[in-house]
C-alpha cells in the first residue's frame, strides 16, 4: 500500500496542478454558488497526492517533471523538493477544511443567488491550481504567469465580498499586486538578457559565476534584477511598509476567502522569496539579508501595535496576519544550524505552517463570531463564550499558536528560531521575537478577556433573538484547523523538519 | 512632496539600469540554436508557435487559467454592481435603439472576413506569425464591433451555454495535457501527433479566447449611448 | 548600440514612468493605463535585450504574447472594478486609499456598520 | 547612423512622448487617446523588433480590445455626473 | 512501550482525558462530569501510589518524545518530582471534591471542571519534566489553563484580575524562555541532572550564566510571588475559592517555587549557584518577600486578600530554604513546599466555606463564627496556628529546620527574618482567630446562603475537605520522622542532592 502510494508520488507534480484547474473550470461551467461538494471531494484527493509526495520526497529527496519532456532550460521543469512539498501540504491541508467550512458558510445564504458564495468555488480552485503550481515551478518566467493567476484570483475573491469597502479593497490589492509583479517580470526579463535562461537549475552556477568574478558587469545587471524581483515580491507579501493594501483586503472579505488569503496566499510569494534569496539570488543578496529582517521585525512591532489598537474583529485578525509575516523574515541572515540542528528554512516553513493552520482557523472563528452577532467590533464579542463555546475555544487555540505559547506549532518554531538567532549571536532578533509573542498575546487576550464577562440577562435574550444559525461543520472545521496547528508542535515538528532538511541533516 | 520622491526615484532607477545595460555584455546562454534543434519534432514549423504551445506550453496552460479567472472577476464586479439595488442597470434591457446604419453595415461585412481572416490566421500560426491569441483577439473585436451594431447585446452573466463555450479550449488543453501523463510528461506530444494536437488545442482556444476577450467587455458594457 | 538595445532602454523608460505612474496618480483609469505602459516597458526589455545580436529570439516573444494576455486579463479586471467602485460609491480616484490602517474605516470608505457587515458576511 | 536606426530613435521618441501624454494630460480622453496611439507605436516597435506575432497581438489587444475596454469604462465613469451625486451622497 | 514508560504517561493522561471529556459534555450532565472527575482524581492516586512504592524499590520512571530534532519532551518521576506530585495529587482530590460542592448550581461548570483538570495535568507535567523545555511548555500550559479560571465570574472584577495575571505570568514566561534557550544554546542540552549541568560550561561564561539565572528565577518567580513579582496574587483573589485553593496550594506558586527548586538543584546546582554568588542574593529577596508579605498582610481586612499576601511571604520559606546553602535548609525549604501547601490550602478551604455559607469576606465580619461553623473554624484554627510556627503542627516542623539551616550557613540574618516573620503570621492570624471565637455572633450574618442541620453547619462536601487537611496539618507536625511523611522524602531528596542524610 505503502509503497503504491509512493510510486504514485511522481505524478502527484502535475495532478496537483491539473486538478484544482479542471475542477475550477467544471465549477464556473456549473455556475454561481454550485460545485461546493466537486471542491471538497478534489481538495480530499488533493490532500491524499500531497502526503504521497512528502512522504515520497523524505524517502528519496526531491522529484522533478519535466513539462513536455524538453527540460531545463528549453522547457519548464516542476520541482518537488522538501520546501516545496511541505507548503504544498500546507496548501491542501488548510484548504480541505476551508471549504468544508465554506460550504456551511455560504450555504445558509442560499437564499440570495447573488451572494458572496456566488463564485467562490472556481476562484478558490483557481488560487489553489495557481499556489501549487508556484510552490512547484522551477522556472521564474513561469513563476510569474502563477503569480498572475494568484495575484487575479485573490482580487476576485475578495471583491466577491459585494460591498463598496470590499471593491475598494480589492482594487488597492490590485494594483499593489500589478505593481509586485511588474516589478518582477522586469527582474525576469533582466536576468534572460544577461544570462539566457528562466531556469533557476541553469540560472544558479551562472548568477553565482558572475558576482565571483569582479567588476563584471552582468552581476551588476543581475543585482539590479534581484533587488526588482524581491522588491515586488515582498510588495506582493505585505512586508512592512508594502503591507497597506493586506488589511483592507484580509480584513474585508468573506470570512472564508480572509482564511484563504491570510493562511496560503501571502505564503506563496513570501515562499518564493526565500527559493530566490536561498537558491540562484543568494550570491547576489546575501549581504542584504539584514534588510527584509530589520523590516520583518518593524512588521512585527508594528502589526502587533495595530492589531492592539483594531476595533474590528477582523481588522484585528488582519494586522496580526501582518505581524505574523514579519517572523517570516527574520531568518533570513540565520543561515545554518542552530543548536537543535534544524535549519533556517526548515524553521520558517514550520512558522508558515502554523500561521497558515492557526490563522486559517482564526478567521474561520471570527467569521462565526460575526455571523453569529451581526457585528463585527471587537467589543462585540463580550459574553460570547457562552453562545459559541467551540468557537471561542478555536480563537483561543489558534491564539496560543500566535502567541507562540506551547505546545503549538508556532511555540515550536518559535523556540527553533530564538535559539537558532542566539547561536548566531543575534541577540536583538532574539528580543524580537519574544516581544512579537508578547504584544500577540495583548491582541488575542483582548478577545479573549471580553468573551468570558458575563452578559445582563436582558442582554443575553436579545442576543440569542438575533443569533443565526452557525452550521455544526462550520464550528468544527475551524476547530480541526486549530487543533492541527497545535498539535503540529507536537508531532508535526520532527518530520516537516526532516522533510524541509533532507533526512539526517543537521545533527548537531 | 512624495510625488518630487518617486519621480527622483523613479529617474534615479532608469538611470541606473540604462547605465547597466549599456555595459551587459552578451547572455551566457543561447536558447535559439536549442530550440533549433527541437524544432523538427515541435509539431510546428513556426518556432514562436512552438515555444508557446509546445517547450513552454505550460506557461501557456495556466496563461489561459490567468484569463479565465479574470473573466470570472468581471462576473464577479458586474454581478451586483450596486449594492443597493437598482437590479435593471447591470441586467441589460434589450436593445431598443437602433444602432448606426453606418456601423451596422460595417459590422455585417467586416465579421464574416474576420471569421476568415482569424482562420487564417489560426492556420497560419504553425508556420508564420500568427496563431490562436491572435486569432481569439480578432474574433474578440468582430464581436465587439457586432455590439457596437446592437446586434450582441451586454450581458450581466454568462449563460450557461456561453460559458461552456469560455471553458472548452481550456478544458481541451487541459486534456490534452494530462494524457501524456500516462506515460510520459505533462503535456509531452508524441512527436507524430504534436502538430495535430497542437491544432486541436489552438482551435479550442481560439473560440474559447475569443469569447473571454470579448466577455471582458460585454459584462461591463452599457448599451452604447448611455445607461438604461 | 544595436537597435534592440535601444528598445530594451526605452523599456526601462516606459517601466518607470509606468511604475512612478502607478504609485502617484490618483485617477483609478489612469493607473490602468500607467500599469499596462509599465508593463509594456518589461516586455520591450525582455524581447530588445534577448535580442541585441539582431538575431530574433523565440523564447522571450513568446513569453511576451503570454505577458500581453496577462495584462489584457489584470486590465479587464481592474476596469470591471473600477466601474463597480464607481457604480457603489461615485469614486473614480484612489483618494483616501492611502494610509488608512485605522479600525472602522476600510479602502477609505467610512461605512456604517450594518452595511460593512453586510458586505463582508453575506448576512442580510 | 543608419536610416533604420533613425527610424528606431524617432519611434522610441514617440513612444515615450505618448506615454507620457497618457500619463500627464490633464483630460482624460487625451490620455485614452494618448494611450491607444501608444498601443499602435508599440505594435510597429515589435515589427522593428522582429516579432511580428507581438505585433499582431499588441495592435489586435493592446490597442484595439484594451481601447475599447478603457474608453468603454471611460464613458460609463465620466459621462453621468448627474447619477453621482446622490450615489457618492449616499456613501458619505 | 514498556511499563516504566507508561505509568508516568498514565499519570498525565488520568487528568487530561477526563478534562477534555468533560470540555465536551453538555451543561446539565452534571452526574457524568463528577464521576469523570472523580475518577480521574483517584485513578491518579493509585497511579501515583504505584510510582511512589516504584521510586522506593529504585525503579526508574520515565519517557520522552521528540519534537524536533535535538528537542524532547522528557518525564521522568525521581524523588523531588513526586514530593510535588503526590502534593498535588492528593490535594487536587480534595480540591475538586470542595469544588463540587461550590459551585453546585453555579453555570459553566464544564468549561470550570476542564480548566481545573487541565491545571493539574499542567502541575503534575510540571513536576515530571526532565529537561527545562519539558518544563517550560507545562508551566506556560499552567498559564493558560488557570487563566479562564480565574476569569470564570465573568464579571469586570474577575477580567481586571485575569488579565494582570496574565501579564504578569507572560512576561515571565518570556523571561524564562529567553534564559532557557540562551541557556541551551550553550549547553546544547537543558537536562536535569543531579548537581547540575552548568559546572561544565565554567570557567568563561560567568556573566552569561548569572545573567541566565537571574532570567530563569525571575521567569518562575513570577509564579511563585517573589517581591516584586508578586503584584498578580491578591488582584487573581477574585477567582472561586477553589480556584485560590488551586492557585496557592495546589499549581500556580507551588510550581514556581518547585521551578526554583529545580534550577538551583538540578540545572546550576548549589555549588555552582554557591560559587557564581547567585544564592545569597537569592535568600536576601527571600527574606524580603517574606517579610514584606508579612507586613501587607497585616493590613488587609478582607479574608482572602490576607491569606494572598501571607501566601507571598510563606512561599518563599521555600525558596529561603533553596538558597541557603547546606542539606538542612534545603529539607526545610522542600518540606515546607508539601507543609505551606496542605495548610494553606486549608485556610482557603475554610475561607470559602464561610463566604460561601455566610456571605463572610472580610475579617470584620467574623465576629463569633466559631459558634456558628465552629468545624470550619476548627481547621482554619489549626491551618493558622501551623502557619505562624506554633509547636506540634507542620509549620512548626519546617521553621525548625529552616532555622537550623540558616544557621548551618552561616547566615544568622536569615534566623531573624523568620523569627521576625513568625511574630507577623501570629499578628495577623491571632486577631482572626480571637474574634471567630471570643466575640459575639452578630444576630444577622452578611448573606447565610446554607441553613445548619445539626452538626453539619454547611454543605458536606464543603467541610470534609479542610477538616482532612487541617488533620494532615496536625499529623505532619507530630509525626515528623514517620517513613510517609514529606520530611523523610525531603531528606532522601536533599540526601541526593548533598550525599549526606542525616542531620
Amino acid at each position: 500500500m505503502t509503497e503504491r502510494f509512493v510510486m504514485l508520488a511522481p505524478l502527484a507534480l502535475p495532478l496537483l496542478i491539473l486538478l484544482p484547474l479542471a475542477w475550477a473550470a467544471l465549477a464556473f461551467v456549473l455556475g454561481a454558488g454550485r460545485g461546493s461538494r466537486l471542491a471538497i471531494a478534489a481538495a480530499a484527493v488533493q490532500l491524499v497526492l500531497a502526503f504521497a509526495l512528502a512522504a515520497a520526497v523524505m524517502d528519496g529527496g526531491p522529484l522533478h517533471h519535466a513539462a513536455g519532456g524538453w527540460g531545463a532550460p528549453l522547457g519548464i521543469d516542476l520541482v518537488a523538493d522538501g520546501l516545496a512539498a511541505a507548503m504544498l501540504l500546507l496548501t491542501q491541508a488548510v484548504a480541505l477544511p476551508l471549504f468544508i467550512f465554506a460550504r456551511g458558510y455560504f450555504h445558509q445564504d442560499g437564499a440570495h443567488p447573488d451572494a458572496a458564495g456566488h463564485h467562490f468555488w472556481p476562484l478558490a480552485g483557481f488560487l489553489v491550481a495557481g499556489m501549487n503550481a508556484l510552490y512547484l515551478s522551477e522556472d521564474i518566467f513561469n513563476l510569474y504567469v502563477t503569480l498572475e493567476l494568484v495575484g487575479l484570483a485573490a482580487v476576485g475573491l475578495v471583491a466577491s465580498g459585494g460591498g463598496a469597502a470590499q471593491t475598494a479593497a480589492a482594487l488597492r490589492y490590485l494594483f499593489a499586486a500589478l505593481l509586485g509583479s511588474g516589478a518582477y517580470l522586469l527582474g525576469v526579463a533582466l536576468l534572460y538578457g544577461a544570462f539566457g535562461s528562466v531556469s533557476m537549475v541553469t540560472l544558479t552556477p551562472l548568477i553565482a559565476s558572475a558576482s565571483a568574478s569582479a567588476g563584471a558587469e552582468a552581476a551588476e545587471v543581475a543585482l539590479i534584477a534581484a533587488l526588482l524581483m524581491v522588491a515586488g515580491l515582498l510588495m506582493k507579501s505585505a512586508l512592512f511598509p508594502f503591507h497597506f493594501w493586506l488589511p483592507p483586503a484580509h480584513g474585508g472579505a468573506p470570512a472564508p476567502v480572509s482564511a484563504l488569503l491570510s493562511a496560503l496566499v501571502v505564503k506563496a510569494s513570501i515562499y518564493l522569496v526565500l527559493r530566490l534569496w536561498l537558491g540562484p539570488l543568494a550570491p547576489l543578496l546575501t549581504p542584504l539579508a539584514w534588510l527584509p529582517t530589520l523590516l520583518g521585525a518593524a512588521a512585527i512591532l508594528w502589526g502587533s501595535w495595530q492589531a492592539i489598537h483594531a476595533e474590528r474583529l477582523k481588522l484585528l485578525v488582519a494586522y496580526s496576519t501582518v505581524a505574523q509575516l514579519g517572523y517570516l523574515f527574520l531568518a533570513l541572515p540565520l543561515v545554518g544550524v542552530g543548536s537543535t540542528g534544524a535549519s533556517a528554512s526548515a524553521i520558517v516553513t514550520l512558522q508558515a505552517l502554523a500561521h497558515g493552520l492557526a490563522k486559517a482557523a482564526m478567521f474561520a472563528a471570527a467569521g462565526i463570531i460575526i455571523h453569529a452577532t451581526g457585528r463585527d467590533r471587537v467589543d462585540d464579542v463580550a459574553g460570547i463564550a457562552e453562545r459559541l463555546p467551540l468557537t471561542l475555544f478555536t480563537f483561543a487555540l489558534a491564539g496560543v499558536s500566535l502567541m507562540g505559547l506551547p505546545p503549538s506549532g508556532g511555540f515550536l518554531a518559535k523556540w527553533l528560531l530564538i535559539d537558532l538567532a542566539m547561536a548566531r549571536g543575534h541577540w536583538p532578533l532574539a528580543a524580537v521575537i519574544l516581544a512579537g509573542g508578547l504584544l500577540a498575546a495583548i491582541y488575542i487576550f483582548r478577545v479573549l478577556r471580553l468573551a468570558f464577562l458575563n452578559l445582563p440577562e436582558a442582554m443575553i435574550e436579545a442576543e440569542h433573538h438575533k443569533a443565526r444559525v452557525v452550521p455544526r461543520s462550520a464550528e468544527w472545521m475551524a476547530f480541526a484547523l486549530a487543533a492541527a496547528s497545535v498539535l503540529l508542535g507536537l508531532f508535526g515538528g520532527l518530520p516537516l523538519l526532516q522533510l524541509v532538511d533532507g533526512v539526517g541533516a543537521g545533527t548537531p | 512632496m512624495k510625488r518630487l520622491a518617486v519621480l527622483t526615484a523613479a529617474a534615479a532607477f532608469a538611470a541606473l539600469l540604462i547605465g547597466a545595460l549599456l555595459d551587459l555584455p552578451a547572455a551566457t546562454l543561447d536558447l535559439r540554436p536549442l530550440l533549433a534543434e527541437a524544432m523538427p519534432v515541435s509539431g510546428v514549423a513556426h518556432p514562436v508557435t512552438a515555444v508557446l504551445l509546445n517547450t513552454r506550453g505550460y506557461d501557456t496552460l495556466l496563461e489561459i487559467a490567468v484569463l479565465l479567472v479574470a473573466l470570472l472577476g468581471v462576473v464577479v464586479a458586474s454581478a451586483r454592481a450596486d449594492v443597493t439595488g437598482d437590479p435593471g442597470r447591470t441586467l441589460a434591457p434589450p436593445v431598443a435603439t437602433s444602432a448606426d446604419p453606418m456601423v451596422s453595415a460595417l459590422a455585417r461585412l467586416v465579421t464574416p472576413l474576420a471569421v476568415i481572416f482569424a482562420i487564417y490566421v489560426l492556420w497560419a500560426g504553425a508556420h508564420r506569425p500568427g496563431g490562436a491569441f491572435q486569432a481569439a483577439a480578432i474574433l474578440a473585436a468582430a464581436l465587439v464591433l457586432l455590439h457596437f451594431a446592437r446586434i450582441v447585446p451586454a450581458c450581466a452573466a454568462p449563460s450557461r451555454g456561453l460559458r461552456i463555450a469560455a471553458v472548452a479550449g481550456f478544458a481541451i488543453f487541459l486534456a490534452i495535457a494530462a494524457l501524456p501523463l500516462a506515460g510520459g510528461a505533462l503535456l509531452q506530444y508524441p512527436p507524430a501527433a504534436a502538430g495535430l494536437l497542437i491544432l486541436a488545442i489552438e482551435s479550442g482556444l481560439t473560440v474559447s479566447l475569443a469569447l473571454v476577450l470579448a466577455g471582458l467587455f460585454l459584462l461591463l458594457a452599457d448599451d452604447p449611448g448611455g445607461r438604461r | 548600440m544595436s537597435s534592440a538595445l535601444l528598445y530594451a532602454i526605452a523599456g526601462v523608460l516606459l517601466f518607470a514612468a509606468g511604475a512612478a505612474g502607478v504609485v502617484m496618480l490618483d485617477h483609478l483609469l489612469r493607473r490602468v493605463l500607467a500599469f499596462n505602459i509599465m508593463g509594456s516597458g518589461a516586455c520591450l526589455v525582455l524581447v530588445g535585450l534577448a535580442q541585441r545580436s539582431g538575431i530574433p529570439d523565440p523564447v522571450p516573444q513568446a513569453m511576451v504574447l503570454t505577458g500581453i494576455v496577462v495584462a489584457v486579463a489584470a486590465t479587464g479586471l481592474a476596469l470591471a472594478l473600477i466601474r463597480r467602485l464607481h457604480a457603489q460609491t461615485g469614486r473614480v480616484d484612489g483618494k483616501g486609499e492611502e494610509g488608512r490602517d485605522k479600525g472602522e474605516t476600510v479602502a477609505g470608505l467610512t461605512l456604517p456598520v450594518p452595511q460593512a457587515v453586510a458586505g463582508q458576511g453575506r448576512d442580510d | 547612423m543608419s536610416a533604420a536606426f533613425a527610424f528606431d530613435l524617432l519611434l522610441v521618441t514617440l513612444l515615450l512622448l505618448a506615454a507620457l501624454r497618457a500619463l500627464t494630460t490633464p483630460r482624460l480622453g487625451q490620455s485614452l487617446l494618448a494611450f491607444v496611439v501608444f498601443g499602435l507605436l508599440m505594435a510597429l516597435a515589435w515589427v522593428r523588433l522582429d516579432a511580428p506575432d507581438i505585433a499582431l497581438a499588441e495592435a489586435a489587444v493592446g490597442a484595439g480590445l484594451s481601447g475599447v475596454l478603457l474608453f468603454d469604462a471611460w464613458r460609463a465613469l465620466c459621462g453621468e455626473p448627474a447619477d453621482e451625486a446622490p450615489t457618492a451622497e449616499r456613501m458619505r | 512501550m514498556t511499563t516504566n514508560e507508561l505509568l508516568p504517561l498514565l499519570v498525565l493522561l488520568s487528568s487530561l482525558l477526563p478534562g477534555l471529556v468533560i470540555f465536551a459534555l453538555p451543561e446539565a450532565w452534571h452526574g457524568l462530569r463528577t464521576t469523570l472527575n472523580l475518577f480521574g482524581a483517584v485513578a491518579k492516586i493509585v497511579l501515583v501510589g504505584l510510582l511512589l512504592a516504584g521510586v522506593q524499590a529504585g525503579e526508574v520512571y520515565g519517557f520522552r518524545h521528540v519534537v524536533a530534532p535535538g528537542l524532547e519532551l522528557v518525564f521522568k518521576a525521581d524523588a523531588l518530582g513526586l514530593l510535588f506530585i503526590t502534593l498535588s495529587t492528593v490535594l487536587w482530590l480534595f480540591t475538586t471534591l470542595y469544588a463540587i460542592g461550590y459551585l453546585e448550581e453555579a453555570p459553566h461548570r464544564s468549561r470550570f471542571f476542564g480548566f481545573f483538570s487541565l491545571c493539574v495535568t499542567a502541575t503534575v507535567g510540571i513536576a515530571m519534566a526532565g529537561n527545562l523545555f519539558t518544563f517550560f511548555v507545562f508551566y506556560e500550559l499552567l498559564t493558560l489553563a488557570t487563566f479562564p479560571l480565574v476569569a470564570h465570574r465573568g464579571t469586570p472584577d474577575a477580567k481586571r484580575g485575569a488579565t494582570v495575571y496574565l501579564g504578569y505570568t507572560l512576561v515571565g514566561g518570556a523571561a524564562l524562555l529567553a534564559g532557557i534557550v540562551w541557556l541551551e544554546s550553550l549547553a546544547h542540552h537543558t537536562g536535569f541532572t543531579h548537581g547540575g549541568f552548568v559546572a561544565t560550561l565554567l570557567p568563561g561564561n560567568e556573566g552569561g550564566l548569572k545573567a541566565i539565572f537571574v532570567l530563569l528565577i525571575a521567569g518562575v518567580g513570577v509564579k511563585a510571588a517573589i517581591v516584586p513579582l508578586h503584584g498578580w496574587l491578591p488582584k487573581a483573589m477574585v477567582a472561586p475559592a477553589p480556584v485560590s485553593a488551586l492557585l496557592h496550594a495546589v499549581a500556580v506558586v507551588k510550581a514556581g517555587a518547585f521551578g526554583i527548586v529545580r534550577i538551583v538543584y538540578e540545572v546550576f546546582g548549589v555549588e555552582t549557584a554557591q560559587a557564581l554568588g547567585l544564592l545569597t542574593p537569592l535568600a536576601v529577596i527571600a527574606a524580603i518577600t517574606i517579610v514584606w508579605g508579612s507586613l501587607r498582610a497585616l493590613f488587609q481586612d478582607e479574608l482572602k486578600k490576607r491569606l494572598a499576601y501571607s501566601t507571598v511571604s510563606q512561599v518563599s520559606y521555600i525558596v529561603l530554604g533553596t538558597a541557603l546553602f547546606g542539606p538542612i535548609g534545603t529539607i526545610g525549604g522542600l518540606v515546607h513546599l508539601v507543609h505551606q501547601g496542605v495548610m494553606k490550602i486549608t485556610l482557603f478551604f475554610a475561607a470559602g466555606n464561610f463566604a460561601e455559607t455566610l456571605g463572610i469576606h472580610k475579617i470584620s465580619e467574623m465576629d463569633g463564627v466559631g459558634r456558628r461553623m465552629p468545624l470550619t473554624t476548627l481547621a482554619f484554627s489549626l491551618a493558622a496556628l501551623g502557619m505562624m510556627g506554633a509547636p506540634l503542627t507542620a509549620g512548626a516542623v519546617s521553621k525548625a529546620w529552616l532555622g537550623d539551616g540558616a544557621v548551618a550557613a552561616n547566615m544568622g540574618w536569615a534566623v531573624w527574618v523568620l523569627t521576625a516573620s513568625s511574630l507577623l503570621n501570629a499578628a495577623y492570624f491571632l486577631p482572626i482567630l480571637w474574634r471567630a471565637w471570643v466575640r459575639k455572633a452578630p444576630t444577622r450574618w452578611p448573606e447565610e446562603h446554607i441553613v445548619r442541620r445539626g452538626f453539619v453547619e454547611t454543605h458536606w462536601l464543603l467541610l470534609i475537605p479542610p477538616l482532612f487537611t487541617a488533620a494532615l496539618t496536625v499529623l505532619f507536625g507530630l509525626l515528623p520522622a514517620d517513613m510517609a511523611s514529606p520530611l523523610s522524602w525531603a531528606q532522601m531528596i536533599a540526601g541526593r542532592e548533598y550525599l549526606l542524610p542525616q542531620r
